[in-house]
């Protein structure tokens, strides 16, 4: 039991430690590294609860693909820069947001913990976990025989990942087209829009015009100039 | 015959489908001729079921034919049906025999129009909708006629829509008529609640003992919203005198003859419930008789000409209203139809004057115009008469009805009656000082450009309502040398008829007995009745009475206008000695508080009810910029509110659970 | 000595733990403005939900709940391709950027 | 047809493990599943074929494929309707997958969508000068996706019809590689998507610890047999889930990313993304909440989904009204078109159920023949979306702005259109369970948004020209080049016109049909 609590703690630990690093270090390499932490962490937890597939493909999948992505794209672009952390530009969005994670999490926990068994529902409604048999005949024999139609679609949901990954990374030709469909650059935008036609009803309750549609009026020329 | 009654509604709808394929083609005049032979192919159609309806034994004159079943949902089902009783048809025939006349009225009207064809698609379809709202036969149907002859007078008073002041009529048209709307959905969802059904017949059926008198009276207080939108009563009739800013014929047909009117059929149709709805009608009575007072007085004060009608249609539909308040359907029904001929008869008069002064409409800028138009004055006279309650002009009668009938509405009705005698008054006053200005008088205004008076607070006024300046005109400017001249055929001949039947229609329901009753007698079946007839000593007096104020009003209203002896002098009757300055006439008949009550309806009108439309409007467009900050653009700001609704709903769920 | 105040490890300090990553990696992309760390944290969060699942799986004796696993694995692959994808797209376009200047669109 | 798996390799555990029973393979009955196998196929011959093929396929016929594929896939929901309505509900594939006239009819209307969007795609592409037969690979595979959803048995079926189908839009709402706001929508969509289904997951993996299964019609067993002593998992899993669905249906407040998606997204994906997809998303929340924990549970969720129906009516609505640009406009408007749905959810009836479903199909009608018009008017480069560009269309193209008139009056619920019975039928629903306070929210709302299509069918016809003086003459000038409407974009508009008054004027057969789509959850074979 000793053991058992000593590696939770430290998976523990690891898994955290690595998700504040995700979230706190400024370098995008430095995220990426802290997540494998955390991915690795939770493969010892999984380990700990006899779940040595999944832990082999937490390692294999995640960290040994998914991460090695990140950091590919990361060198691709050159952004393993560090990011701007001092301020947030969004008034009150830090504040906001640690106030909901700790809302979110004690919530949760209230949930979690509001009775003395976490778990109240039936025991093995797909297949018993048996010790006897390696996790990975259990988990492939339910793949293939509960849930061989999810298995399935999952071949979907792959090629339209590979599909939208090659559309997408295609490299486009010609110019952009819609930025005068904006006016001005996006500072310009932050600017919000005064209500400033108050003082006449009829413009304001139906009127098609609005002072604000400049905003979105764009000049045909530049437009068919650009498209061209 | 019955089974021919959806070719009532479906000639017209055949109409407006076939011009709106061939309108453009078919061109100036024969759209508007093809136009008009379907709606008087619908009014011949309405007279064949009115020999058939009447050939029936009187208990039996109920018709439903039903087509098909249009929302089929478990135990609620709606057909698509048609209603033929005494009530129906009698609206079919007014309705289709006016219609068709403003039709002919206006392939004169219109021509040279650019969008000659579009405004006969408009018209039709305004009549097919109107169609199906008085024969469906249930509250559903009804409300489909309802929400097309809305917005078929909303695209007909924006017809000319390159005028940004029709295009702001039309919507406040539209607004208003939505917030009447609102109470239309949730009253039939009350009655469909309550009585488990919708059908008219089966309403009438089942609300004497199915229904209990707070719920009546919350349902027929929310169809009474309804009709005050559509209707325009107080407080949601400020869009009537605003949609003149449309074409004529269409004030002639919507705003006076038809589409307002449905607010009373309405509720004459579903007469059990309102009589289980107790105080509900008091309210229908009061609102009716309030509406009528402000209106006349607004409409002393008015110089656009169409205003003045807009105005006095408004009275007229609250005397219609304190009829059916009162309990009195027959006499709301007989004032709609005398009502429909001699206010479309006045509009289109009002048309052909318009036409003939190159769109100017200012009173101020008339006079002598009989000397020109023959025809129109005539007509226009007869017209005149019958709203003012000159007998034997139709409108005596039925004027007299319904003042009856407020007389016998329990304690408060000889107050009522009383009031409703003071509108008669104004009626007749306002309706000579505009024929008087406009076709009488020796001067010929027009010609001295100079002679408009400069009141600073009226300039202001008619700059506020800026369609005075610009509606109806098509860049014509009234010159000093104009000369006016008769319209052709197609618009005196709908003008001599209307003013044959403005001066007869009123024979249909003569108050000497049982055998010269005919309306009553044939709206029998249909019709409730709540109170037995007044003795025929009461009925003279009051009619006596009627007269009288109506001839005083006319003799006021004609030395001050016509005769212009509006110096004391010249005065005759001594009750109006210090009356007679200009000025003083307004106070003298309007009254000292009758002042007040003027500056407080323009107040009222301009400020409480257009600032409610407007201030809902902006108060809802100061919501949406408050909640738009948030929708800043950046994503992290959407996940926190993904994030803040989370947090919501756990606490929502936390709050819940069993075991806390 | 330790031994007797020995708490017994029960699926729910898993489950807490799961909340806390879920939690962090929440917070993460509300204060992140680089997409490549969002899409961290997303996994963040997807891994808490595996941990989760893992967790009641065992507490249950039910294997359903690792097979699921399994699935969130396969989905987080697809959609990191995807995601990664889109920001490749974005960045040829515009060096550098962070989500806050995709603010074109707005109110 | 029925075809059993056979063992791909000779599986013999008994050499490796003597005492395992041998596999037992579930019957495999793809006959059940075949619009969802149509329109993948469908989707993976099309890429196949054209890799395959050297020369460039014209246009017209990936668009071709496409409503040949997604028609198909409607024809083959016919026979399985007639099945369930002859022999009732099922659950196929080891009960993963439930056969009810809910999820063929929740699939005909993606279909329908599919059909509606591929249309409009057509002109669209050849317009914008983008090529590839991927904007419809994707499209068909989403809808593949949406199909899977509808029809989930089982939570893990639910969540990866919910990925295929969001995946895919996530790329085609960032497709149009050369407009910024597009690839400005994909991201956003992407990321918050991502984040929502972080919480779906999550609210999935709670119900599972607390129930046992993620089987659906376990679910619903397992709590209809138990009372749960602790509810507190299973209200966790309840809301967590409500945040994802929300998300997918853009549901106050989880609505942010809708207006800028649409906005930025290309028209006619818009028009997927605000049909398809959402009677995708109501699909799920449907059938997890309404009929899994609808017996059980509806005092927990429905006042949940209730708040969230009521702001998204409001502030959909009212943040409609201050639009000045029309895509964003409609955006917002689905957002409160949302709301009437949740009414309908809220109701937790048979009629609501029901109510939700016509207002699904019509919605699929209106919404997709409005954004096919703004498609056409946004002209080359997809920028004219402003109120200013839709002054004068009356003139420029009177059909299109009559189209778009009957459109936005429908989507107002102007009687004889499919919108005011789809209104009514919901506010029908959730008045017969004694809900009036929704009620009187719903008809408000409907009212307020009342002056927001005006406004739109005010600039067609009735503005005058912007700045020109008073009293002009000149009818309202449109501006820009002339609108075309290629003739597939024609033909897409002609038909969402026809469903949508023929829905209004005989609403017949398809409230029959939505009253017999009826969601079951069967326990699997």
């Amino acid at each position: 039991m000793r053991v058992e609590m000593f590696t939770f703690l430290l998976a523990g630990l690891i898994c955290l430690g690595g998700a504040l690093g995700v979230v706190l270090f400024r370098n995008t390499v430095h995220n990426a590294l802290s997540l494998v932490a955390t991915l690795f962490g939770v493969a010892v937890l999984f380990i700990a609860q006899e779940a040595y597939f999944l832990a082999a493909v937490q390692v294999i999948v995640y960290a040994g693909a998914i991460v090695i992505l990140f950091l590919f794209v990361i060198m691709l672009l050159g952004v393993d820069r560090a990011d701007q952390m001092g301020v947030d530009p969004i008034v009150g969005q830090r504040t906001a947001a640690v106030v909901f994670g700790v809302a979110i999490l004690g919530l949760s926990l209230v949930a979690l913990l509001s009775g003395p068994e976490v778990v109240t529902g039936t025991p093995a409604t797909t297949a018993a976990l048996s010790s006897d048999i390696p996790d990975v005949n259990q988990i492939g024999e339910a793949l293939f025989t509960d849930y061989v139609f999810a298995f399935e679609i999952t071949a979907v949901l792959l090629t339209i990942a590979v599909v939208g990954a090659v559309v997408l990374a295609r490299r486009s030709d010609g110019p952009v087209i819609d930025e005068d469909e904006f006016d001005g650059t996006a500072l310009d935008a932050l600017a919000l829009e005064e209500p400033s036609d108050v003082g006449d009803p009829d413009q304001d309750t139906a009127d098609g015009a609005d002072p604000g549609s400049g905003a979105d009026e764009t000049d045909p020329d530049d437009l068919e100039e650009a498209s061209r | 015959m019955a089974d021919v009654l959806w070719l009532i509604p479906a000639l017209p709808l055949a109409g407006f489908v076939l011009l709106m394929a061939f309108g453009r083609r078919l061109g100036d005049p024969l759209a508007g001729v093809v136009g008009t032979l379907t709606v008087a192919g619908s009014f011949v159609v309405s007279l064949f079921a009115l020999f058939d309806l009447n050939s029936l034994p009187t208990d039996e004159r109920v018709v439903q034919q039903t087509l098909f079943t249009w929302i089929p949902a478990g135990g609620f089902s709606v057909d698509i049906g048609f209603l033929s009783d005494p009530l129906t048809i009698t609206m079919c025939l007014f309705i289709t025999g006016i219609a068709a006349l403003i039709h002919l009225y206006s392939i004169g009207y219109m021509a040279g129009d650019e969008n000659y064809s579009k405004f006969f698609v408009y018209l039709n379809l305004f009549v097919a909708s109107m169609l199906l709202l008085v024969l469906g036969d249930n509250l559903l149907l009804t409300f489909l006629g309802w929400e097309g002859v809305g917005a078929c007078s909303y695209l007909l008073i924006s017809f000319w829509f390159t005028d940004e002041a029709n295009a702001s009529a039309g919507k406040k048209a539209f607004v208003t008529n939505r917030i009447g709307d609102f109470g239309f959905m949730v009253g039939t969802f009350l009655v469909w609640m309550t009585l488990g059904s919708i059908n008219y017949l089966e309403i009438n059926e089942r609300v004497h003992g199915g229904i209990a008198a707070g719920t009546a009276t919350a349902i027929v207080l929310l169809f009474f919203l309804a009709a005050t939108g559509k209707s325009a009563q107080l407080p949601l009739f400020v869009w009537l005198p605003d949609a003149m800013a449309g074409p004529t014929p269409v004030s002639a047909l919507i705003h006076a003859a038809t589409m307002v009117t449905s607010g009373i059929f309405l509720l004459t149709r579903l007469n059990p419930l309102l009589e289980e709805a107790g105080w509900a009608n008091d309210v229908i009575a009061w609102v009716g008789l309030a509406t009528a007072l402000v209106a006349a007085l607004a409409a002393v004060a008015q110089n656009d000409i169409k205003k003045v009608l807009a105005y006095s249609t408004i009275s007229q539909l609250g005397y219609m209203f304190l009829a059916v308040g009162s309990g009195a359907f027959v006499a709301g029904v007989f004032h709609m139809i005398t009502h429909a001929f001699f206010k479309a008869l006045l509009f289109l008069g009002s048309g052909a004057v318009i036409a003939a002064m190159a769109h100017e409409q200012d009173m101020r800028r008339y006079g002598n115009l009989r000397k020109y138009l023959p025809i129109t004055t005539v007509t226009f006279v007869v017209g005149w008469l019958a709203i003012s309650g000159v007998p034997p002009f139709a409108g005596f009668w039925s004027k007299d009805e319904v003042l009856a009938a407020a007389w016998d509405n329990g304690p408060a009705g000889p107050v009522m009656w009383a009031i409703g005698v003071v509108i008669a008054l104004l009626t007749a006053f306002y309706m000579t000082r505009l024929v008087a200005m406009t076709f009488f008088g020796g001067k010929e205004r027009w010609r001295e450009p100079e002679e408009l008076p400069t009141d600073p607070a009226e300039a202001a006024a008619a700059e506020h309502e800026a369609y005075e300046d610009a509606p109806d005109a098509h860049g014509h400017h009234l010159t000093p040398e104009h000369t006016p001249r008769e319209p052709n055929w197609t618009m005196t001949v709908p003008l001599v008829v209307l003013g044959v039947f403005a001066t007869v229609i009123g024979l249909i329901n003569l108050p000497f007995g049982e055998k010269v009753d005919y309306l009553a007698d044939w709206l029998d079946p249909t019709l409730a009745h709540a109170h037995e007839a007044l003795s025929a000593g009461i009925l003279a007096v009051l009619a006596a009475v009627a007269i009288v104020v109506a001839v005083v009003g006319i003799a006021v209203a004609w030395r001050v206008y016509a005769q212009h002896k509006g110096s004391p002098e010249k005065i005759e009757l001594p009750a109006f000695e210090h009356a007679l300055y200009i000025d003083d006439t307004y106070a003298a008949v309007v009254g000292g508080p009758g002042e007040a009550a003027f500056d407080g309806v323009a107040t009222f009108d301009s400020e409480v009810v257009d600032g409610a439309v407007n201030g809902v409007g902006r108060l809802t467009q100061l919501t949406g910029r408050a909640v738009s900050v948030f929708q800043s653009g950046f994503v992290r700001a959407y996940a926190l509110a993904v994030a803040g609704g989370a947090v919501v709903l756990l606490v929502f769920v936390v709050m819940r659970m069993s075991s806390s | 000595m330790l031994a007797q105040v020995e708490v017994s490890l029960t699926p729910t300090w898993y489950l807490v733990l799961a909340a806390m990553i879920f939690a962090i990696g929440a917070v993460g992309l509300l204060i992140r403005r680089n997409p490549l760390v969002m899409f961290m944290c997303v996994e963040l969060m997807l891994n808490a939900v595996t941990l989760t699942f893992v967790s009641f799986s065992r507490a249950l004796d039910d294997v359903g709940g690792q097979v699921f696993v399994f699935f969130v694995l396969v989905v987080a692959a697809a959609e990191v391709v995807v995601g990664l994808a889109l920001v490749v797209a974005i960045m040829r376009r515009r060096q550098g950027a962070d989500a806050d200047d995709l603010s074109l669109m707005r109110g | 047809m029925i075809i059993q798996v056979p063992p791909t390799v000779p599986v013999v555990p008994e050499q490796l493990d003597p005492s395992a029973v041998p596999l037992a393979v579930p019957e495999i009955v793809w006959s059940a599943v075949a619009p969802a196998l149509v329109l993948m196929i469908g989707g993976i011959l099309l890429l196949t074929v054209v890799s395959l093929v050297r020369k460039p396929l014209p246009s017209w016929f990936h668009a071709t494929w496409t409503v040949a594929t997604a028609t198909a896939a409607i024809c083959a929901t016919v026979p399985l309707w007639q099945r369930v309505q002859d022999n009732g509900a099922s659950s196929e594939m080891a009960g993963t997958v439930g056969l009810d006239g809910f999820s063929l009819f929740v699939t005909g209307v993606i279909c329908v969508s599919v059909i509606l969007a591929a249309l409009l795609l057509e002109g669209y592409l050849r317009r914008e000068d983008l090529v590839g037969p991927e904007w419809y690979v994707l499209m068909l595979l989403s809808a593949s996706g949406g199909v899977v959803m509808a029809s989930a048995n089982d939570l893990i079926v639910l969540f990866l019809g919910l990925e295929i189908l969001s995946v895919a839009v996530y790329v085609l709402a960032a497709m149009h590689s050369r407009r910024t706001s597009s690839q400005e929508a994909g991201l956003k969509y992407f990321v918050l998507g991502a984040f929502s289904s972080a919480f779906l997951l999550y609210g999935i993996a709670l119900t599972y610890g607390a129930t046992g299964s993620t089987n659906l019609a376990g679910i619903q067993t397992f709590l209809a047999d138990n009372v749960l002593v602790d509810n507190g998992l299973l209200l966790a899993g309840l809301a967590f889930m409500l945040v994802g669905f929300g998300f997918k249906v853009a549901a106050v407040p989880f609505h942010m990313w809708a207006p800028d998606v649409y906005q930025g997204a290309p028209t006619p994906v818009s028009a997927y993304m605000a049909a398809g997809v959402k009677a995708a998303g109501f699909a799920g929340l449907l059938r997890v909440f309404v009929t899994t924990f609808g017996p059980t549970y509806r005092e927990e969720w429905m006042p949940m989904v209730a708040a969230l129906a009521v702001l998204s009516l409001v502030v959909g609505s009212v943040m409609a009204i201050i639009q000045t640009n029309v895509k964003r406009m409609l955006a917002y408007s689905s957002i409160s078109h949302a709301g009437f749905i949740l009414l309908g959810v809220a109701a937790a009836s048979d009629a609501g159920t029901s109510a939700a479903l016509f207002y699904l199909l019509v919605y699929t009608f209106m919404v997709a023949g409005s954004f096919g018009v703004v498609t056409l008017i946004g002209r080359k480069g997809d920028g004219r979306h402003s109120l200013e560009d839709y002054r004068g269309l009356s003139r420029a193209r009177p059909g299109l702005a009559l189209v778009f008139t009957v459109f936005l009056l429908a989507q107002s619920g102007i009687p004889l259109t499919g919108g005011f019975l789809a209104k009514f039928y919901v506010i029908g629903a959730i008045v017969d369970e004694g809900l009036y306070a929704l009620a009187a929210v719903a008809m408000l709302t409907a009212v307020i948004s009342a002056f927001l299509y005006l406004r739109v069918i005010v600039a067609m016809y009735f503005a005058g020209p912007a700045g020109a003086e008073e009293g002009s003459e000149e009818p309202a000038e449109f501006a820009g080049p002339p609108v075309r409407i290629p003739a597939a974009a024609g033909l897409a508009l002609g038909l969402a016109l026809v469903g949508t008054l023929a829905l209004g004027i005989v609403p017949g057969p398809a409230t029959e049909v939505t009253r017999d789509a009826t969601a079951e959850l069967t326990v699997g074979n």
